[in-house]
């Protein structure tokens, strides 16, 4: 089952690349779907019978590869599938039949649907430098494809970032292939626990390093807002909510499995990404509340919720860290979503791009503001929204361990959420300028982001079964 | 014998090769390096590949090295023809002993 | 400042890292050994192709996955449709091309054929393919591409689909690419097949695709 | 030193120097060049640190043919956004950051 | 799931589907939202008798539902959250019927009532909320459902008040929720019981539950107008009169109030909350509140300013009764709860009704305007006549049983605050009626609009709510020992908090 | 083999860098790409010796590819890359 | 025009032969190999009305050697000797040469003779530069004509 | 010392030249061909490394097609701006 979360995407992208330029929009629907129920059937199959291992040609690790499902890639999984098929509904009716950017568009999101999947569910750190670099590449090409100058520098400086990011992984891999022979994450992490050279060290900090610089974490974050702000909405939705969470993912899947050893034994360095994840949060806050232009602020706001998500790399001794990281990725992407989808039906129907220029959008488009406001409100972090139930859980955690700067910097990074966020909604709602235009838009872009938009609300009032589904090992 | 015989030839392989990266270092313009290496430096390689062929163990493996020569020998010239034909299209002058 | 940071960063970096990598003690786990004991039932006698299309076949289904998508980006990011006139090649230039790509082509079947049991491969054999298609087209015998018809996507892809049809067939028995022993032979020689023309013709795509917007001006 | 060990290093050096240039080198194009030094680099590392016993290991040695189709991949895609916007604006350098 | 479980949820319905409902509709189906509305109204209403029957007859209302592991959304109908309930519910009813009237013809009505019906919704949880999980819930989404009614005009000094509005209250969710999950933290749970959860905690965290006192009040202060934390509601008042009227009587600021009843009740536990010291800062700062709130009146010449900062006062006058050790205090307290929320929606409707009718949003403009709009007048002055507490009215009733609890606390110093602060409330209310009453018609009102649609004073559906609240304020002042009234109610919720010590309150 | 392919070998490897050092500080850009002439001859050179010098029969493969190929980079300078107004 | 594609064909197979080091086993796909590669330079290089004579080859061939040999070996003296050994010039050839493939031969071959090398080929007149115009070049280069006009059946 | 090993000590330091004179050539035409070259020596390397498949891969990819894109791409860039 899960093996087909690869090849569907991988088939349907070729397929429609078969067809030709600009179509494959239902087979790309249908992949989707199709996804989408594989992705649910494999989380309770997880929950119900827990993880799921796949030997890529019976060899199993070391000598073949390894597919593995648990409960932490199930959920990645399933964030994914649930982001994507909306979105694909949304692209859809976002782009105009002759738009450049939607040449290749489909068999692009197939190739990038298929990298993440591929990377949450392999267990092979060499297979997943392929993964990175497939996802990678076809994020960039999302990002230039049929843009002006300012986007293909845009995805230039992503293309730099991802490169070296991968590059410094794929070193990683190669001293980690040198120091044990094996590149399975499962033999490995017992190998490593015995004994660990310091060449290992280092490549546990190239490996991150990298990562980090793919996630864009601060101070790696440079390449995130220009390629965000800049690509076509649906583009940037799917960038921001699932693509860099799929490097967070790694760093969190190799801190906590193979290089746990190193991680007991490093002291302070645990500290290093909470501290960058601080930062991120007050940079990119502070950046989210210059920015003059709607998807500038969205997308500086997707470096400070980042640095949530590295906020819980202290906490990771005590049971919960986990589920209150990936409640906090699912937080965040579907309402990154949401407001990226809400941003670019505002884009499309004011025809331009200032935060200035909202002025009157809430009464004329009710659906979409309200998308975005509910989306804001998952991003600050009010009930009853999942963003809420992830700082209430890392607040917690934090007193719990005695980490009260960690609690702290959630409480005011939620209130400059709440700052950007209410920038743009009391823009809305102040009345509109007499000669204002808003362009009507399809209904479908106003309702597929307010459906995302809820969703991350609602995911507030019932939490249980993701975290039954992340605590399954 | 042919262990002598295919010693010698790759020395003189050598040769030819030394000569042709001297005649690089010592021709004056692009056209004289041209020949230094077109020639020198192909003479050399098929000094190499048939002292290397005596010894190979069937006539295919021979053969194959063999082979090699007239492929590096028509890459050779078409390059260099291509190069001294662009030099030439662009106007570079070949060196004159009366201009010193 | 910067450049002084990054130069003593990177001299840091190198001589810790030697440093470390001198200390190295043997690997625990000896893969090769591994790959040697598995090679009889791998379909292959070569043991790098062994891993690269049987113990490993995944990455490289992805890795032709990411060339496959590289082609497709430059398509989509659009090039200028500008072709200009070019002077003709000089005729030297094309005899060679005309006759260097026949034996290129043989060339490549041999890099195939020879991947199953010594070094070569779809691979190779691919890069030579392209490598001719180059040359043709630095002699102006073959046109640059502008946007790729029906019957040339179809062999951009038909590599890659062969692959993944193949695999995918073979979850349907067992695991992902888990080939039967005595099958394993052809089935890698098909993908490999497959492979070589698709990766010729995508690795030509990414030259003819990109040298076709601006001429030889001189 | 085994003959793995020393071209282990080499690959270590050439890996900084990658990083060195795709950090300090404003060209896009040398960007490109020093990205791919960088890949060599790590393919080097891989391949020389696994044998640096002296015996061959194909697992490495697959995965480094991996990395180098992946490495071309990329190659041709930075070029080919690279000309892309040298034809919309002239320049060949990324503009400065304009935002923060 | 049984009829107790669902009632409390079918009482939160009432009000949430019909608040979607109305988001949904096209703006000019003017009566299918009305009807709506109106519809949702009742049926909470008579959800809410339903419910105060349940209880006076000794059944328990409530349902959870686990958010998190070991996080429940928890729900339960009291007698101390159906007091506030029952407040809100009426006063829902009469403000959704004024503000149909005021807003007639307005546009964005489906987005206010969209929003006013979700508003009460959130007043709603937090009357029944059952832990303060669900309690900051429902708190934090009654900020954001007020902040489109705060801004509804859509003008720069709407966005203004807007703006003071979410500082102040966004700052003061962020206090309340580290308190929060403190508590959360060291008890494992937050649910409210009677006589508290907090002392179960032995005396090595007496600091600990110190701190998180100081921050759940910061928390619900911030709401409730404590000062220094009052600065957002004076700034609020450029929200339309039926919101005003919300945000004093209905929903936000009885919020607060509401919450800090809770927290001292049944999270620290009067006695327990005595133990620790924390009742006299407490009462100490509703004094200063009451007193200065009501200085501060006295300088606004606005009209609904000074209706405001007679609200921080009159607020904490709530504050200051929980804050008495002793029932009789509590009772006093309780009660002012809802006698307050009568008496100051009475006050802005009618300050509503001038603005509307004569374009009166000055106190010095209210020159001889009893003459034109006599019954709006008649309930004004009986509204401030209540606020200053004059016999008969409701403001009587909550003051004598406040004086007589800060007796009994022996807290003296409490009545002289009292006694000042009725002067103030004397100094700035009179002036009004005197105003209204005594002095002469002048030849234009600033802005006369709906000068008479129908009646010959104003549009009736601004009329009635006032006319009727008014009528209440006086029946609660009269009919206090009646079983069903709210001072009834408060002595038996005292009760049960004094563990059924009998209260009589000796004059 | 006899023992001399790997000594001159090396000497072939010390004759390229000599004289790649030389190219790359020749003046004009047609002496930069002599490097790809060089490389045709002498590195197929190199590669057929270390063939026999113990590398194994593949390296002629190697060799034989380099020879076919090495054009194409001389023949793409010439055509493409070297232009008028260079910096020659 | 079949018995110039047999002849290419027969030319791949032994190609395929060398490049197989004489193994036999995979020659079905040598026999693709061959056919596609025969397909290719069918399609690139129609065999043309003159046919090359392979009786003149072996001759051709030997003097190509000979002469290869001795220009490189000239060459190489000129380089121990130095810049001062050389005497370079530009020589302008009429070719008496059918245009095509002699013609393309003759501009290839001549860059490997001594001393010489093509500079370009523009319809019938062929541009060399020459290492030392001292040395007597026209008469080689007068051979080399003959033999590829013999090479090529076009009478004298 | 052995033979080989002068010859890999040698290899390996014109590999890191030709990489450090490919990101320092002030001249692009230079550090792109100084590329090709270092692309070919890494050959080199392989073949000493035992690696003959990345040695076929190197040579076929980095003579045939890496160096043609890039000097093709640096005549598109040459030829608009002259």
């Amino acid at each position: 089952m899960m093996v087909w979360l690869i090849l569907l995407p991988l088939l349907w992208a070729s397929f429609a690349f078969l067809l030709g330029p600009g179509r494959g929009t239902w087979l790309a629907m249908a992949g989707l779907f199709a996804q989408l129920w594989l992705a649910f059937a494999l989380a309770s199959e997880i929950v119900a019978g827990g993880a799921v291992i796949h030997a890529i040609g019976g060899w199993g690790a070391p000598l073949g590869i390894d597919l593995v499902a648990d409960g932490l890639s199930a959920a990645m999984l399933l964030l994914t599938q649930c982001i994507a098929l909306p979105l694909a509904v949304y692209a859809h009716a976002y782009f105009k039949r002759d738009d450049p950017a939607v040449t290749y568009f489909w068999p692009l999101v197939g190739f990038l649907l298929a990298g993440l999947n591929a990377l949450f569910l392999s267990a092979d750190l060499f297979n997943i430098y392929v993964t990175l670099e497939l996802l990678g590449l076809a994020a960039v090409g999302l990002v230039a494809a049929g843009g002006g100058a300012q986007q293909i520098a845009a995805a230039l400086r992503y293309l730099f970032a991802t490169l070296v990011g991968s590059g410094a992984y794929l070193l990683g891999v190669a001293l980690i292939y040198g120091a044990y022979g094996t590149v399975s994450i499962h033999t490995l992490t017992p190998l490593i626990t015995a004994e660990a050279p310091d060449l290992v060290w280092i490549a546990g900090g190239l490996m991150m390093v990298g990562l980090m610089l793919k996630t864009a974490l601060f101070p790696f974050h440079f390449w995130l807002p220009p390629a965000h702000g800049g690509a076509p909405a649906p583009v940037s939705a799917l960038l921001s909510a699932v693509v860099v969470k799929a490097s967070f993912y790694l760093i969190l899947r190799l801190w906590i499995g193979p290089f746990s050893s190193l991680t007991d034994a490093a002291g302070l360095v645990v500290w290093l990404p909470a501290l960058l994840g601080a930062l991120a949060i007050f940079w990119g806050s502070y950046q989210a509340i210059r920015a003059e232009r709607l998807k500038m602020l969205i997308a500086y706001s997707t470096v400070a919720q980042l640095g949530y998500l590295f906020l819980i790399f202290p906490l990771l001794a005590s049971a919960g860290a986990l589920q209150a990281g990936i409640m906090q990725a699912f937080a965040h992407g579907l309402a990154k979503a949401a407001m990226f989808m809400a941003a670019g039906t505002l884009i499309k129907a004011t025809g331009q791009d200032l935060v200035a220029g909202l002025a009157g959008v809430a009464e004329r488009m009710p659906v979409t503001l309200f998308a975005f406001g509910l989306a804001g409100i998952t991003l600050m972090g009010l009930p009853p929204s999942s963003g809420f139930l992830a700082k209430w859980q890392l607040i917690e955690l934090a007193l719990s361990q005695q980490y009260w700067v960690i609690a702290f910097v959630v409480l005011v990074g939620g209130l400059l959420a709440a700052v950007y966020v209410f920038r743009v909604l009391r823009q809305a709602f102040l009345l509109a300028p007499a000669n204002s235009v808003v362009t009507p838009v399809p209904r479908t872009l106003e309702w597929t982001a307010f459906v995302l938009a809820a969703a991350s609300v609602l995911l507030g009032l019932r939490g249980v079964e993701l975290m039954q589904l992340v605590g399954v090992t | 014998m042919i262990e002598i015989l295919s010693t010698a030839l790759l020395i003189v392989g050598a040769f030819f090769y030394f000569a042709g990266t001297l005649g690089l270092l010592r021709f004056p313009d692009v056209y004289s390096r041209l020949h230094a290496l077109a020639k020198a430096d192909n003479l050399g390689l098929g000094c190499v590949l048939i002292g290397l062929a005596l010894q190979a163990e069937n006539v295919a493996v021979a053969l194959k090295l063999l082979l090699i020569w007239p492929l590096a020998l028509a890459a050779s010239a078409g390059v260099s023809y291509a190069i001294a034909r662009r030099a030439d299209s662009l106007g570079i002058a070949p060196w004159r002993k009366e201009k010193q | 400042m910067k450049r002084l940071l990054v130069v003593l960063g990177a001299a840091c970096f190198v001589v810790l890292l030697i440093g470390a990598m001198l200390d190295l003690a043997p690997a625990s786990i000896a893969l090769h050994a591994a790959v040697s004991a598995n090679l009889p039932s791998s379909g292959v006698e070569h043991p790098v192709t062994a891993v690269l299309l049987n113990f490993r076949g995944y990455d490289t289904l992805l890795e032709i996955a990411v060339l496959l998508l590289a082609l497709i980006v430059i398509l989509a990011i659009g090039i200028d449709s500008t072709t200009d006139v070019r002077p003709a090649a000089s005729p030297v230039l094309q005899a060679l091309a005309r006759l260097a790509a026949p034996l290129m082509i043989v060339v490549a079947v041999y890099l195939l054929w020879v991947g199953a049991f010594r070094p070569g491969g779809a691979f190779q054999a691919g890069a030579v393919l392209a490598a001719a298609a180059v040359l043709l087209h630095l002699a102006e015998l073959l046109p640059g591409w502008q946007s790729p018809g029906l019957r040339l996507r179809l062999g951009l892809a038909g590599g890659f689909l062969i692959f993944l049809a193949v695999a995918a067939g073979l979850l349907f028995q067992g695991a992902l690419l888990e080939y039967p022993p005595e099958q394993a032979g052809w089935m890698i020689l098909l993908i490999e097949s497959g492979l070589t023309v698709s990766l010729g013709l995508i690795l030509a795509g990414l030259f003819l695709l990109l040298s076709r917007d601006d001429g030889d001006r001189s | 030193m085994s003959a793995g060990l020393l071209f282990a290093s080499v690959g270590v050096i050439l890996f900084a120097l990658g990083v060195a240039g795709v950090l300090l080198l404003g060209h896009l194009l040398r960007r490109i060049l020093a990205f791919n030094v960088m890949g060599s680099g790590a393919f080097l590392v891989l391949v020389g640190l696994a044998q640096r016993n002296g015996i061959a290991d194909p697992v490495p040695q697959a995965m480094v043919l991996t990395g180098i189709v992946v490495a071309v991949a990329a190659t041709a895609l930075a070029l080919a956004l690279v000309r892309r916007l040298y034809v919309l604006t002239g320049k060949i350098e990324l503009p400065q950051d304009d935002e923060g | 799931m049984n009829f107790n479980e669902l009632l409390p949820l079918a009482v939160l319905a009432s009000s949430l589907i019909p608040g979607l409902l109305i988001f949904a509709l096209p703006e000019s189906w003017v009566r299918l939202r009305t009807a709506l509305n109106l519809f949702g109204a009742l049926v909470k209403l008579a959800l809410v008798l339903l419910l105060i029957v349940g209880v006076q007859a000794g059944e328990s209302y409530g349902v959870h539902f686990a958010v998190l592991p070991g996080l429940d959304l928890a729900f339960k109908a009291d007698a101390l959250g159906l007091l506030f309930i029952t407040l809100s519910a009426v006063l829902w009813l009469f403000t959704t019927l004024y503000a149909i009237g005021y807003l007639e013809g307005a546009p964005r009505r489906s987005r206010f009532f969209g929003f006013f019906s979700l508003c009460v919704t959130a007043t709603m949880g937090i009357a029944m909320a059952a832990n303060l999980f669900t309690f900051f819930v429902f708190y934090e989404l009654l900020t954001l459902a007020t902040f489109p009614l705060v801004v509804h005009r859509g003008t720069a000094a709407s966005m203004r008040g807007g703006t003071t509005y979410l500082v102040y209250t966004l700052l003061g969710g962020a206090v309340l929720l580290t308190g929060i999950i403190w508590l959360h933290h060291l008890l494992g749970h937050t649910d409210f019981a009677h006589a508290g959860i907090a002392s179960a905690l032995g005396s090595a965290y007496d600091f600990q539950l110190q701190m998180i006192f100081l921050l759940l009040m910061i928390g619900v202060g911030v709401k409730a107008a404590i000062v220094p934390l009052h600065g957002w509601l004076p700034q609020a008042m450029v929200a339309p009169a039926p919101v005003s009227a919300l945000l004093h009587a209905v929903a936000v600021v009885k919020a607060g109030a509401f919450g800090i009843v809770r927290i001292v009740y049944e999270v620290y536990g009067i006695e327990f909350a005595q133990s620790l010291d924390l009742l006299l800062p407490l009462a100490l700062f509703a004094a200063l509140t009451i007193v200065w709130g009501s200085f501060r009146a006295l300088f606004q010449d606005d009209l609904k300013k000074r209706l405001a900062f007679s609200t921080v006062s009159q607020v904490s006058y709530i504050v200051l009764g929980v804050a008495l050790f002793g029932p009789i205090g509590t009772v006093g307290g309780l009660v002012h709860l809802v006698h307050q929320g009568i008496m100051k929606i009475t006050l802005f409707f009618c300050a509503g009704n001038y603005a509307e009718t004569l374009g009166i949003h000055k106190v010095s403009e209210m020159n001889g305007a009893g003459r034109r709009m006599p019954l709006t007048s008649i309930a004004f002055t009986i509204g401030a006549l209540g606020m200053m507490g004059a016999p008969l009215t409701a403001g009587a009733v909550s003051k004598a049983w406040l004086m007589d609890g800060a007796s009994a606390a022996g807290m003296d110093w409490a009545i002289w605050v009292l006694w000042t602060s009725s002067l103030l409330n004397a100094a700035y209310f009179l002036p009004i009626l005197w105003r209204l009453w005594f002095k002469s018609v002048p030849k234009v009102w600033p802005g006369e609009h709906i000068a008479a649609r129908g009646w010959r004073e104003t549009a009736w559906l601004l009329l009635l709510p006032p006319v009727v609240t008014a009528a209440m304020t006086l029946a609660a002042g009269t009919l206090s020992n009646n079983q069903m009234s709210p001072l009834s109610w408060a002595k038996l919720i005292a009760e049960r908090e004094y563990l059924h010590e009998t209260i009589i309150r000796t004059p | 083999m006899t023992g001399f392919e790997l000594p001159i070998a090396l000497f072939l490897l010390c004759n390229l860098i000599v004289a790649l050092l030389a190219a790359a500080r020749g003046p004009t850009a047609a002496d930069r790409m002599l490097m790809a002439l060089l490389f045709g001859s002498t590195g197929t050179g190199v590669l057929v010796l270390l063939a026999h010098g113990g590398g194994g029969q593949v390296l002629v493969d190697v060799a034989l590819l380099l020879a076919l190929l090495a054009a194409i980079g001389g023949i793409a300078f010439a055509r493409r890359a070297w232009q008028r107004g260079g910096d020659d | 025009m079949i018995p110039s594609l047999l002849l290419r064909c027969l030319l791949f197979a032994v190609l395929w032969w060398v490049l197989a080091e004489g193994r036999i086993d995979g020659w079905w796909l040598g026999a693709i190999a061959v056919a596609t590669a025969t397909w290719a330079s069918a399609v690139l290089l129609p065999p043309a009305a003159h046919r090359l004579r392979l009786v003149q080859m072996p001759g051709f061939v030997w003097f190509f050697l000979r002469n290869s040999i001795r220009g490189g070996f000239q060459v190489a003296m000129m380089a121990l000797r130095g810049r001062s050994a050389l005497q370079p010039g530009v020589l302008e050839l009429q070719l008496n040469l059918p245009a095509g493939g002699a013609r393309v031969l003759m501009t290839s071959v001549i860059g490997l003779m001594p001393g010489t090398l093509s500079v370009e080929l523009a319809e019938d007149r062929l541009r060399l530069h020459v290492l030392d115009v001292r040395l007597s070049l026209a008469a080689e280069v007068g051979e080399l004509e003959t033999r590829i006009r013999a090479l090529f059946g076009v009478g004298p | 010392m052995s033979l080989e090993f002068v010859f890999d000590l040698l290899l390996a330091l014109a590999i890191i030249w030709s990489a450090w004179r490919s990101l320092s050539a002030s001249r692009l035409d230079l550090a792109i061909v100084m590329f090709i070259v270092f692309g070919l020596l890494m050959a080199l390397a392989w073949a000493r490394l035992s690696a003959s498949d990345i040695g076929l891969a190197e040579a076929a990819i980095g003579a045939g097609l890496t160096g043609a894109l890039l000097l093709d791409a640096y005549g598109a860039l040459k030829r608009r701006e002259a």
